[in-house]
């Protein structure tokens, strides 16, 4: 059974939480980053919060997931906990990565998050091992691929399908489609226009979603995940959403307009719209909404101050460290 | 033309829009590259003046811009590659290793391959293992490429051009950290006034006690180790390399005859890295029988290129680690 | 104008001599191995002469083509002298690269042949890059790419079909569908099952042809050139063919059956078929095909004469030669 | 169980085996490895034993059939990985060197990336520039790689089984000159009989004049070498590194030590190879008081790799070339 079911009064409030934990997150670390407290570089993915919350609820205990770059969310959507990814940010020995990865490789295998990464597309073909791994295993697992309209470019993309297919891996490929690669509209970088078509050179049926409608998301993504597990074969779930913040810290928005963005954040948000759309069909009172904002604020507002701290690791750390295991003679 | 003082980033621009102005054949390509203006900045503004069939933003496809490159290059063009990071050539060694390297002696020198391929590399900006790496070691040790690490900011912009005036394959090795870095730049008014082919070993420092030979930010570092070893009445030479294949290394020869101590710092791995390749250079020439004690190399990359501050910095060769191996290779025969 | 048209008797007396001069070529490589007097391996084109004569046919001077390890057929077709291939393959100074690069990197620049490649999928985005060349140099030159079915596993042709659509170029990218990789069936390798549908991931509308058909083969390739030298982007033909000998000469065969050999052989073979179509047609008498078969067989022998009698290099080639250019500090 | 004869290929085979049969979480994938029995037959009759699941062809996609890898991997699984030739690992530098390097750092220890990936490579098959390749250099730079390479089919047998053991990514050198060379070998029952993990540096030969230091197909050209120079009177130690990261330099330094001379001999490059990073690793140690004569490095690689056979020959470090090398050594300090 699906983790949460967002038609359900319970699903709502968890589903909703979790997008607000997302956000308050994301911006938790624009406040640390502005007080100088964070280095190194982030992607957010505020605006993008139903893709993951939607489609980390519809999988059962046991699926896996692939994140990318932009995993903050992936990461709390797949019941990551937030001081250790915070502890993460700040470089801290509480961090998941202990400190060592960052933003960009926050993982927890254990609890089958394996792991965002910072290279485009470099973990598609990492899920298509763990696809196969699994059912080499005899589980029903399924591997959900989180992947950016920019990722399906590369040429990992294309060899990650194909693998899939001729394999019938169970594997979801979900590409976030937030418009813009760094800076390149998604028209100007994909030929053909549409990463959902091309699961057709695959013999894959791509499925187009409106990625800032959760109640979309999830229902895509339940069923895609539903057939895949009954031996379908591979996925593709295309997910059209936006990021409001820059694709980095260096980022000037060049590539856009500030109307762009703002008609996004004020007719499309993924939140505002879930929030709507669940007090409108009674799943969700709107004390129940200011209640769920505040749990999430406070989720957050704990998680940093535990995180912070934290203690720094040591470079001591270091030793041998690049190794499961150094033989004798490599001391 | 008189010295202005800019930075690297500006020095490679300037340097990018000598080689636009003067030869119809070069064009840039690479992801985020023109209407971001680069990842750091480095090609900004060059869109508006040149256009954007000249300044090529990309697809995330980085075998494709390389192989595109090595296509173009051995029908009449001279692309100027940039990697948005070091890190992702990886994506881009066949068209690198395999064919930019190989197609002008595989076949029988009929062609010639004028590419240049930028990487930004290095630690220090807390972007962690995968966008931090100094993966120059690999191109050194392949036949048919060439590769330059400039320090200062005319370097940068000489080297650039001289790379893009070259016949062959050349990797163009940055260091983020330097992009910031200023020094005095007379930039050049065409491409033909760096005519001189690729440039080698530059001595930056004399002094008899002992060379210190080092490349791109570690040779800054390494002058900066001298200066504070000049404190304790140490007198060290400093020599940057800028050319890492083919490797000049008469200079250092010269240099280590002369003071009988080696030390070869980089931000690289030390394993099978460009310090290895230095002191078996050396130990395998004249100047062996003038080395007073063992060569030394002060590098880094132990492990992957952690995220914590810390940890990164332990993991980078400073200042002075520099300054301590320095006084340990003095203090061993004294 | 296309180089030879195979509708009229000389275009047709010129297809039949070239497909046939390819077979000899092949032939004459399979003595000399046999002969203990050719190293290395190769890659013998038999069975898809048709492919390589009737696209290399549509194409006009400055056209340029890049090929693959399966390469001697494309070479030929383009114009290449077999006696200068038979020194290469030779390790001969007469040879197209000077003996330096054997079967698999015949390259001839300046005739506009970029080169056969050891790498599958190597020359696809080298093939992009020329076209790019060419229409900045402000020809309008298209670029032929061969490439195999299982090359279009490769991320290569992904990348290389992505950015030839988003840019437009004049390249066609043509694929010689022999049914097998070096052993793996085209339908277990390639999930989706055909290349030429693949064409749709970017916008290119992919056309399947009769490979073993020279007529077929010549209409699809001539009227795509035409669109794309008009200005219509980058093409994509699938072309269905068959490779009668091993892979290379290591090959056991295990993986298909003798029969099935047999039946290309015997009833779709291209050259049989063009001589029946072009007698049929009455654009050539039999008489004239003998003349033909002869022609072929006495130039490949004149030029298996030449090629044995060229010298071998000198080690002394190898100073330097891995550069253009070498600076003065570098010697 | 008593030694059999048998080549290099056959002892990789029966190791294939032992672990298929030994351990259900291995299997084995690459081009062409189960229906053809892999391009130099190494692979060959395992798909009939075990079954396509775990003996498995895949398309030709070197990126996913390592990135394949690595996911399967950190998930439980202990995958065998055959690159069809050394030159296509350009296509899977990603997931080798960004992913299954870094991971078990990068996500803070708590994954491991067992993986084994074997490179068929070296020159002499006339098979040119982009299908002889030795790149074990590269690798042997990256923190958390490992890499071996044997030169026997004992050790063959026996390293592959401990890379199969061993939790970190080892990338498993092969020369496929060495495939059809015979000896001993012993082969072992399970994956459990070989637990004393990556095996270092073998002493070949011991001699007191001068130290040979080679690995994989050279290491048996040092033996032959040192064969040769016996005749002339000269005795020469002669060590097979089989381990390149982490290179076991301490019988190398013990060597050197005692003879005062070092040569050192592999088939790639020489250019920031193998070769320097055990050069300079000697004249590191305490051995640099011992040496007599500056080290020397016989090594291939001065062009990309010719097709003439003369040529071919002439790009690849030969017996005689080795002999040639260590006599002018022995002459220099005469
Ligand atoms: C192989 C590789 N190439 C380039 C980059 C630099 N880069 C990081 S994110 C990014 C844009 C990715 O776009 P998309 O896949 O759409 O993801 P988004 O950032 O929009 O979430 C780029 C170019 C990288 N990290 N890895
Ligand atoms: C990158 C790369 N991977 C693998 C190989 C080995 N290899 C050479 S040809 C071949 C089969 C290619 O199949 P296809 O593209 O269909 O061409 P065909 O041989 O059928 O003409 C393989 C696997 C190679 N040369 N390069
Ligand atoms: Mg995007
Ligand atoms: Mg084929």
């Amino acid at each position: 059974m699906a983790r949460l079911d967002p038609k359900t009064p319970a699903g709502a409030r968890d589903a909703l939480r979790t997008m607000w934990t997302i956000r308050r997150f994301e911006e938790a670390l624009e406040d640390l980053y502005s007080r100088g407290m964070l280095h190194g570089t982030n992607h957010l993915s505020i605006g993008q919060e139903a893709v993951a919350v939607g489609a980390c609820g519809a999988l059962e205990d046991g699926d896996l997931i692939t994140s990318t770059h932009r995993g903050h969310g992936h990461s709390i959507a797949h019941g990551g906990d937030p001081m250790r990814m915070m502890a993460e940010l700040l470089g801290r020995t509480d961090g998941y990565c202990r400190g060592r990865g960052g933003s960009m490789h926050i993982a927890d295998v254990a609890s089958g998050n394996l792991g965002a990464n910072g290279i485009v597309a470099g973990s598609m073909t990492i899920a298509v091992g763990a696809a196969l791994s699994m059912r080499m295993q005899g589980t029903d697992a399924v591997v959900v691929c989180f992947f950016g309209d920019g990722a399906a470019n590369e040429g990992s993309f294309h060899e990650a399908l194909n693998m899939a297919g001729v394999w019938d891996l169970p594997v979801l490929f979900l590409c976030e489609n937030n418009q813009y690669g760094m800076s390149m509209a998604q028209d100007a970088s994909t030929a053909g226009g549409s990463v959902a078509a091309r699961g057709a050179a695959y013999g894959i049926e791509g499925v187009e979603v409106d990625g800032n409608d959760l109640d979309a998301v999830f229902t895509a993504v339940q069923a895609e995940v539903a057939r895949i597990r009954a031996g379908g074969g591979p996925g593709l779930v295309e997910a059209i959403t936006y990021r409001y913040r820059g694709h980095s810290k260096s980022d000037r928005n060049l590539y856009r307009t500030l109307d762009e963005i703002e008609e996004w954040r004020t007719e499309r948000d993924p939140v505002d719209r879930f929030e709507a759309a669940a007090v409108d069909s009674g799943r969700l009172t709107v004390d129940e909404v200011d209640e769920v904002r505040e749990e999430a604020r406070a989720a957050i507002r704990d998680a940093v101050g535990r995180a912070v701290r934290s203690p720094e690791p040591d470079v001591s750390d270091l030793v041998d460290a690049a190794y499961a295991q150094v033989p004798e003679h490599g001391r | 033309m008189s010295a202005e003082t800019m930075s690297c980033a500006k020095a490679l621009n300037a340097a990018m829009r000598v080689a636009l102005t003067s030869d119809p054949a070069t064009f840039l390509a690479g992801e985020d590259i023109a209407v971001y203006g680069g990842a750091f900045g480095v090609t900004e503004g060059l869109l508006a003046d040149f256009g954007a069939e000249r300044v090529r933003d990309t697809p995330i496809s980085e075998d494709a811009i390389v192989g595109m490159a090595v296509g173009a290059a051995i029908t009449g063009m001279r692309p100027l590659i940039e990697m948005q990071f070091a890190d992702f050539v990886v994506n881009a060694m066949d068209p690198l290793v395999n064919q930019a390297a190989k197609l002008h002696f595989m076949y029988g020198g009929n062609v010639t391959v004028p590419l240049v391929l930028r990487l930004p590399g290095g630690g220090g900006t807390g972007a962690a293992q995968q966008h931090s790496q100094s993966l120059e070691a690999w191109f050194a040790h392949v036949p048919g490429l060439k590769v330059v690490a400039p320090s200062t900011p005319q370097d940068a912009h000489d080297l650039l051009l001289a790379a893009v005036n070259d016949p062959d394959p050349v990797v163009f090795v940055e260091h983020k950290l330097l992009y910031r870095e200023e020094g005095p730049v007379t930039v050049r008014a065409a491409l033909a006034d760096v005519d001189g082919g690729l440039p080698g070993t530059a001595v930056r420092r004399e002094g008899a006690d002992l060379t210190i030979v080092a490349y791109s930010l570690t040779a800054r570092k390494a002058e900066e180790a001298a200066e504070a070893l000049a404190e304790d009445g140490i007198d060290a030479t400093v020599l940057d390399l800028r050319s890492l294949r083919p490797l000049d290394l008469g200079p250092v020869i010269d240099a280590v005859t002369r003071t009988g101590r080696l030390l070869v710092a980089h931000e690289a791995p030390g394993p099978v890295g460009i310090g290895a390749e230095v002191v078996a250079g050396v130990v395998g020439s004249r100047a062996f029988d003038h080395l007073l004690s063992p060569p030394v190399r002060v590098t880094g990359g132990g492990t992957p290129m952690p995220y914590a501050p810390a940890l990164e910095r332990a993991n980078i060769p400073q200042v002075e680690d520099i300054v301590a191996a320095a006084r340990r290779l003095m203090a061993e025969d004294d």
